[in-house]
């Protein structure tokens, strides 16, 4: 079957790194056909409106749905709904109960890999906060890993970890700002994705506060800027390659519409860890590839 | 008062409207109407309700632009209309009968809106201040230029209104029935300012229903038939019967009728107020009133008539008193539950208070009866409601040709005839009917005095309150008076005599001097 | 003679008028279903037909209640944390072997439960409806969070998910109820004396309650019927996605509701509107939505798009409307 | 005697009650200073109320325009995109080399320009505002997008963050902002010609038309206010976040603001307000947020709490200043 139409279905499209992966899709369809029409639409994390595009994708008759589900378990139904259609249903950043295939990042390794870094900078031993974020899977996942990792150092005490800091800067800057004054003393703080953690590293300035060091998941553009600095709190990101995971499940995606049953359906990602030393080996995000 | 007329054909007159037309839609308010003011009169203006005495206003003020042909000339020369602005730079100013004012802001505010004292667009407010009191203190009022709009009385708004056109330095004032909420009192100083502003040369346009104010008034007449000129009396030529018939284009023989008239303590009371107060504008009032009887409620602007009425019926929560209707205390916490009692109340804000204008008439006669209809307990009877609207139309003669027109379609004296219908449904045993003729022709008047007449005689007990002091006497059987809240006297007709003017003036105003000066 | 003619003249117009103002948007409705086919080829067709339908239904029976709320004169912001909590309790209730299939009563009861408490309040203690509905739409999201804590339900074998997916001759199930709450609607407002005194009480509230009608009542069923519905919505919605989620499930939902109601002509003051409009309002942002996606217009161009064409209809719907009536 | 004596006792009656009912929600807004001092011992810091005033800055600064709009009648629900837009601009101009600075000033200008047509489609066109700045709302959030191509855009060095970052005499530049903002929105309102007219407008439109007024240049202004304060807390947010996204940037923002306005006591229906009531309706809204966190309460419960203290707060204030006035 030929690829003429692609749908994508992202949880809020604003935000850099679901550009990244729009751009990967494009730029690996285009490859295999130069004139394929690709839409893209964002669900923002409501999921009646991802059903109703997905809904939409089917009636509009495309070949593949590039989804990147608001809802990693209750998004089901509606992948049935595309598959019994016979559209092909390609998952990235989140699993899709359903899809044929996915692509993603290992989110709990992601988390668990910031946080062992604040678990060797601080010796095993201190006062932690953790950023939270909406309750997606993701996030989910990345609070779990990070969670586990504090567990294994019983020295480690986890102050707060029920504040939401929307994944945004603003939300990460207010938040930062209650538990600055609610804690005099914090040694590390693990956000659940870079504008949080760029808020928060605004809030400690504004505050006069650098007792701490600041891990976070992503590896964003803002945040290899700041990295770059050297003199940021921010001392690591484990990242996720968007680009790639996104042009890989469309590869993946458009093998199942020839017919080709992917040997792994569900594919997991390492995120890489960056710090100020192994920045310079780092692709990024808006890198030209 | 002396009315010299002051005016000589020879001059050139300070106004002159040419052919105006105004058409809405494809309703035609004025056709082809032509006026001529001078300088130094007061030039009465005339016509039954809708016959577009406001619309021509409304074209001199700039309010509406009227259609292409007609053309306004001030002292003879022709000037561009269809802006307020204009209109005031030409000099005009224009009491509104609708009251025009901004609620939430102060007297002072209200009365120079739009023209507010200032520097480089800064208020100057000591100066708005000190020039509006004088002016408040000539027509003789009591409040402060400080005091919230909303907070007033619709009559002392009306004041408030008439101080307004009294800032400007305007050539030409115009009143549209600026004495319906009036009281004899605050009339009087209003015509003593007309008056001087007469002698200062400022031409007047004075409208209003009130037959007595345009023969004190009036140096001409013009009157207005449907949409249409039909011509200009002068001050000599001036008779009811000219007038009315040239308005109506019949003869209206009685104007009062008053044959349910009976003594009225043979009857029954059927309804009782005792003590009845707020703690604020209302005091201890107590009154009885019979079967079959009309009894007035008179007194000065804000002397607290309206607020009586709404305590009686629940409208405001009272602090005190009870009341008692065909020997049974009531408890009346909402306007429902006096209703339920049989207690009927007709607001004296036809517009604000009483009328769902964007409803059909039908609607407006039946909203406060359709549950009763309803089948099923709550499925409206479409058909038991037409016929109620249209015997309401047919028993009130409201002027309409459909009932399913929205009511604020309506001319004003028929709107008010639809809304006593809405009353009468209820089949009340006491109607309290706050200003009934506010703002009414006189044909569509001496129809509600017809009604008023026979619900009395239906045995109905009827609370009129008004400020409209020859109506109190020519309706009702005694007129209990109002001042300050509480009720101050009572003044009843003897037999073969009807009540004294002056009597209940005194009482009013409470004071001697007052009284002297209305027999002057 | 000229006033008889004049007036059955205004009476044809009136009549003209106020079924031109219903139908109002009628006519963009159909240009961008027209527009639409051209553009895609497939708009038209009738499996995208029961999609548009399908994906307005939910926000069709929140303007439905929303209409009542408007027409008095007030407004229900939290419809869509209502629709949130209700949908959490139906999946929840769901999750009750045997009796799932009381998760649809169990969520409009916590709708209609919800409106109560609104109504009350803004009945009974006179606060604004803005700001008690704001109150109710942050605590509503909380609770509504809350129950499910903080993670989605689901429930793939969901006992009434017919409701969401499956169709009764062709059309869908979802929009059958939307269309028996427009009709519900309608029957209510234009047919019994609670709709009389709806209007009336958004014509002019004072002079209703001084014709005796228990405004706090009106007001009180007003806010009701919109909880009822929002939690109807949450039914379907529940049934249509075999989950909730507490956070994220209804976000902005309220500002597509009063979209659809003012798009439909109702006003902002109350006392003037209709039922039909607001399902006619709601259609066109259904179509909007689907219309631009089956195009394949950018997320961003459908943004952008859909702000001017909501305004552009109301400015057509005004001049059209501008030769006939007064206001 | 008794008149004068009964006249000047109103006069007095009425000042106490306009000052009460600007004031009126302060007693609220202190009762949880203290309240939240009380529970974590460290509300009332220097340090934290400096925090506190820099949270409530830019609502502050939307509120105060969204109050000439509501004053006159009207609504304004696009300060929330236009201030995602102008942020986006202030970040995108700020790049240039050299000329950084213009940020602020072209961030200003977007919003003035977003406002301006606004205004002009509601005071020409005579549209109803809540659907002319819906569509705006999502006109402009698309645009905003479209500035930044999806992303976020963001500057380490942006050449004005001392505007969000910095202090005079230890208070937070945001603040002074927010308190100029005020102050200029005061005057205007209170001791002008225009602002006399806003009242006006508000209060009663025919009125104001009669008495000369031009309403449409007067509706014009207030939009034009609304979308310069919300330009203007574009750049404030862009200063203090050295960073805008298209997308995200504003969500909502005209819920708080339209509530600091209505908590404040400003009428819905137009004519009646202050603009201190609307500052101290921002800082409750800022202090509920802040406080919630310092105290340590859950996400969750912030949303219920936060709710029921919005609703708690008006029926105190109506029951306060029931004793004061009829309405
Ligand atoms: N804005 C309007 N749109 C449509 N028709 C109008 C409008 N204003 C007035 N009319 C109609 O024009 C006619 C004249 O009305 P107008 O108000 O001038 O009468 P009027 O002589 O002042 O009556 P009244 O004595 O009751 O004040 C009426 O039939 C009225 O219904
Ligand atoms: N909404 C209000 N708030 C405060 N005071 C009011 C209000 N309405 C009326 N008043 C005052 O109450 C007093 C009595 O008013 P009321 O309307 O009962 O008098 P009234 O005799 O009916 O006068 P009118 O003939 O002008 O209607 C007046 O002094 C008036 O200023
Ligand atoms: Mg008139
Ligand atoms: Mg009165």
């Amino acid at each position: 079957k030929d690829l003429n139409k692609i749908g994508i279905s992202v949880g809020l499209l604003g935000n850099p790194f679901f550009v990244a992966t729009i751009k990967g899709i494009e730029d690996a369809a285009k490859k295999i056909n130069p004139n394929v029409q690709v839409t893209s639409v964002s669900a923002d994390y409501d999921l009646n409106k991802q059903v109703s595009q997905i809904d939409s994708f089917i009636a509009a008759g495309v070949d593949i749905i590039m989804l990147n589900a608001v809802d990693a378990k209750a998004i089901a139904p509606a992948v049935k709904k595309a598959t019994d259609a016979g559209v092909v249903v390609a998952a990235f950043d989140v699993s899709a109960p359903g899809a044929d295939v996915t692509v993603m990042t290992n989110n709990v390794k992601a988390g668990a890999d910031a946080c062992q870094y604040i678990v060797d900078k601080l010796g095993g031993k201190g006062d932690v906060v953790i950023i939270n974020g909406p309750a997606s899977s993701s996030i989910l996942d990345r609070v779990q890993g990070c969670k586990e990792t504090f567990a294994k150092s019983p020295d480690i005490k986890i102050l707060s970890d029920d504040q939401n800091g929307q994944g945004s800067r603003d939300g990460g800057l207010a938040v930062m700002q209650g538990l600055l004054t609610r804690f005099q003393k914090i040694d590390g703080v693990f956000a659940i994705n870079d504008p949080t953690a760029i808020g928060a590293e605004l809030a400690a300035k504004q505050l006069n506060r650098n007792e701490f060091i600041i891990t976070a998941v992503d590896g964003a553009p803002d945040i290899e800027k700041a990295l770059a600095g050297g003199n940021s709190l921010i001392k690591a990101s484990a990242s996720q390659d968007p680009y790639t995971m996104a042009g890989q499940a469309l590869q993946l995606g458009v093998d199942v519409l020839n017919g080709k049953k992917p040997a792994e359906p569900v594919v997991l990602l390492d995120p890489q860890l960056i710090t100020a030393e192994n920045l310079k080996d780092y692709k990024g995000w808006t890198a030209v590839r | 008062m002396s009315a010299a007329p002051l005016t000589s054909a020879a001059a050139v007159p300070v106004l002159e409207m040419r052919n105006i037309s105004k058409t809405f839609g494809t309703t035609r308010a004025l056709s082809n109407v032509s006026l001529t003011v001078h300088a130094g009169e007061v030039h009465a203006l005339m016509g039954e309700n809708g016959a577009g005495k406001s619309t021509l206003m409304k074209v001199l003020s700039g309010a509406y632009t009227a259609d292409a042909g007609g053309e306004i000339l001030i002292d003879g020369k022709p000037v561009f209309t269809g802006d307020p602005n204009k209109a005031k730079e030409n000099g005009i100013a224009v009491i509104y009968q609708e009251l025009s004012l901004a609620p939430n802001l102060s007297v002072a505010q209200n009365m120079f809106l739009g023209a507010e004292p200032s520097r480089f667009g800064i208020l100057d407010r000591s100066r708005m201040r000190s020039r509006a009191e004088p002016i408040l203190k000539r027509l003789g009022l009591g409040f402060s230029a400080d005091t919230m709009v909303a907070t007033l009385s619709l009559g002392e708004r009306q004041m408030v209104e008439i101080a307004r056109a009294l800032t400007t330095n305007a050539r030409i004032i115009v009143m549209d029935e600026p004495t319906t909420s009036l009281t004899t009192r605050e009339t009087d100083r209003l015509f003593e300012v007309i008056a001087s502003l007469k002698a200062h040369g400022i031409a007047i346009i004075y409208i209003s229903h009130r037959m007595e104010e345009i023969y004190q008034l009036a140096d001409r007449v013009s009157v207005l038939r449907d949409s249409a000129y039909v011509g200009t009396l002068a001050r000599s030529d001036l008779s009811a019967a000219k007038l009315v018939s040239m308005m109506v284009g019949r003869d209206l023989s009685s104007f009062y009728k008053k044959e349910h008239s009976a003594p009225a303590g043979e009857r029954a009371v059927v309804l009782s107020i005792r003590d009845v107060g707020d703690g604020r504008r209302v005091h201890h009032c107590s009154f009885d009133v019979h079967a079959g009887e009309v009894m007035g409620i008179a007194g000065l602007v804000g002397s607290g008539r309206t607020e009586l009425a709404r305590l009686i019926f629940g409208a405001d929560a009272k602090t005190s008193g009870t009341v008692v209707l065909n020997g049974r205390e009531l408890n009346i916490r909402s306007p429902r539950d006096a209703m339920d009692a049989g207690i009927a109340y007709l607001t004296e804000d036809r517009k604000g208070l009483g009328l769902f204008l964007e409803m059909s008439i039908t609607d407006n006669v039946n909203v406060a009866v359709i549950g009763e209809d309803a089948r099923f307990g709550s499925v409206l009877d479409f058909a038991k409601a037409r016929q109620r609207a249209d015997k309401a139309v047919s028993n009130l003669s409201i002027r309409t040709n459909s009932t399913s027109i929205n009511v604020g379609a309506l001319s004003g004296g028929n709107q008010q005839k639809a809304l006593i219908a809405r009353l009468l449904e209820t089949r009340p045993k006491v109607i309290i009917l706050d200003e009934p003729t506010r703002g009414v022709d006189v044909g569509a008047k001496s129809e509600i005095y017809r009604i008023i007449d026979e619900l009395a005689r239906e045995g109905i007990a009827i609370v009129l309150i008004s400020s409209d002091l020859p109506e109190i006497i020519g309706i009702a059987d005694r007129a209990l008076v109002m001042r300050e809240g509480r009720i101050v006297g009572e003044v009843k007709a003897a037999p073969g005599a009807p009540i004294a003017q002056e009597a209940i003036m005194t009482l009013s105003t409470g004071s001697m001097t007052d009284k002297v000066q209305e027999e002057a | 003679m000229t006033t008889i003619q004049t007036d059955s003249k205004a009476k044809n117009k009136a009549r003209l008028g106020s079924t031109l103002t219903a139908l109002g948007m009628l006519p963009v409705l159909i240009l961008l279903a027209i527009g639409f086919h051209l553009l895609s080829g497939r708009f038209l067709s009738v499996n995208n037909l029961s999609i548009v339908m399908q994906q307005a239904s939910i926000n069709t029976v929140l303007a439905a209640g929303m209409t009542f709320v408007i027409l008095t004169g007030g407004i229900d912001l939290s419809v869509g944390s209502i629709l949130a909590a209700s949908a959490m309790v139906g999946v929840i209730v769901s999750l009750w072997p045997d009796i799932g299939m009381l998760g649809v009563p169990a969520a409009i009861g916590v709708g209609l439960a919800c409106g109560l408490i609104n109504g009350m309040i803004i009945a009974f203690l006179k606060l604004p409806p803005f700001i008690v509905t704001l109150g109710s739409l942050t605590a509503m999201r909380g609770i509504a969070r809350l129950l499910g804590n903080d993670t989605t339900v689901f429930n793939p074998d969901l006992p009434f998910d017919f409701i969401g997916n499956g169709s009764l001759f062709g059309i869908p199930w979802l929009a059958i109820i939307a269309i028996v709450t427009i009709l519900v609607s309608w029957f209510i407002l234009k047919r019994t004396v609670l709709g009389n005194w709806i209007y009336a009480v958004g014509g002019n509230v004072e002079a209703a309650r001084l014709t005796g009608i228990k405004v706090p009542l009106v007001l009180l069923f007003v806010y009701a019927m919109s909880g009822l519905f929002s939690g109807l919505g949450g039914a379907m919605s529940a049934a249509r996605l075999y989950a909730a989620n507490g956070l994220q499930l209804g976000q902005a939902y309220e500002l597509d509701a009063i979209a659809a109601v003012i798009l439909g002509g109702t006003s902002f003051v109350g006392g003037i509107g209709s039922i039909w409009g607001t399902l006619i309002g709601a259609l066109i942002i259904a179509v909007l939505s689907n219309g631009l996606i089956l195009v394949g217009v950018s997320d961003i161009w459908q943004y952008i798009i859909k702000g001017l064409v909501i305004i552009v209809a109301v400015a057509l719907d005004r001049y059209r409307a501008k030769g006939l009536s007064r206001t």
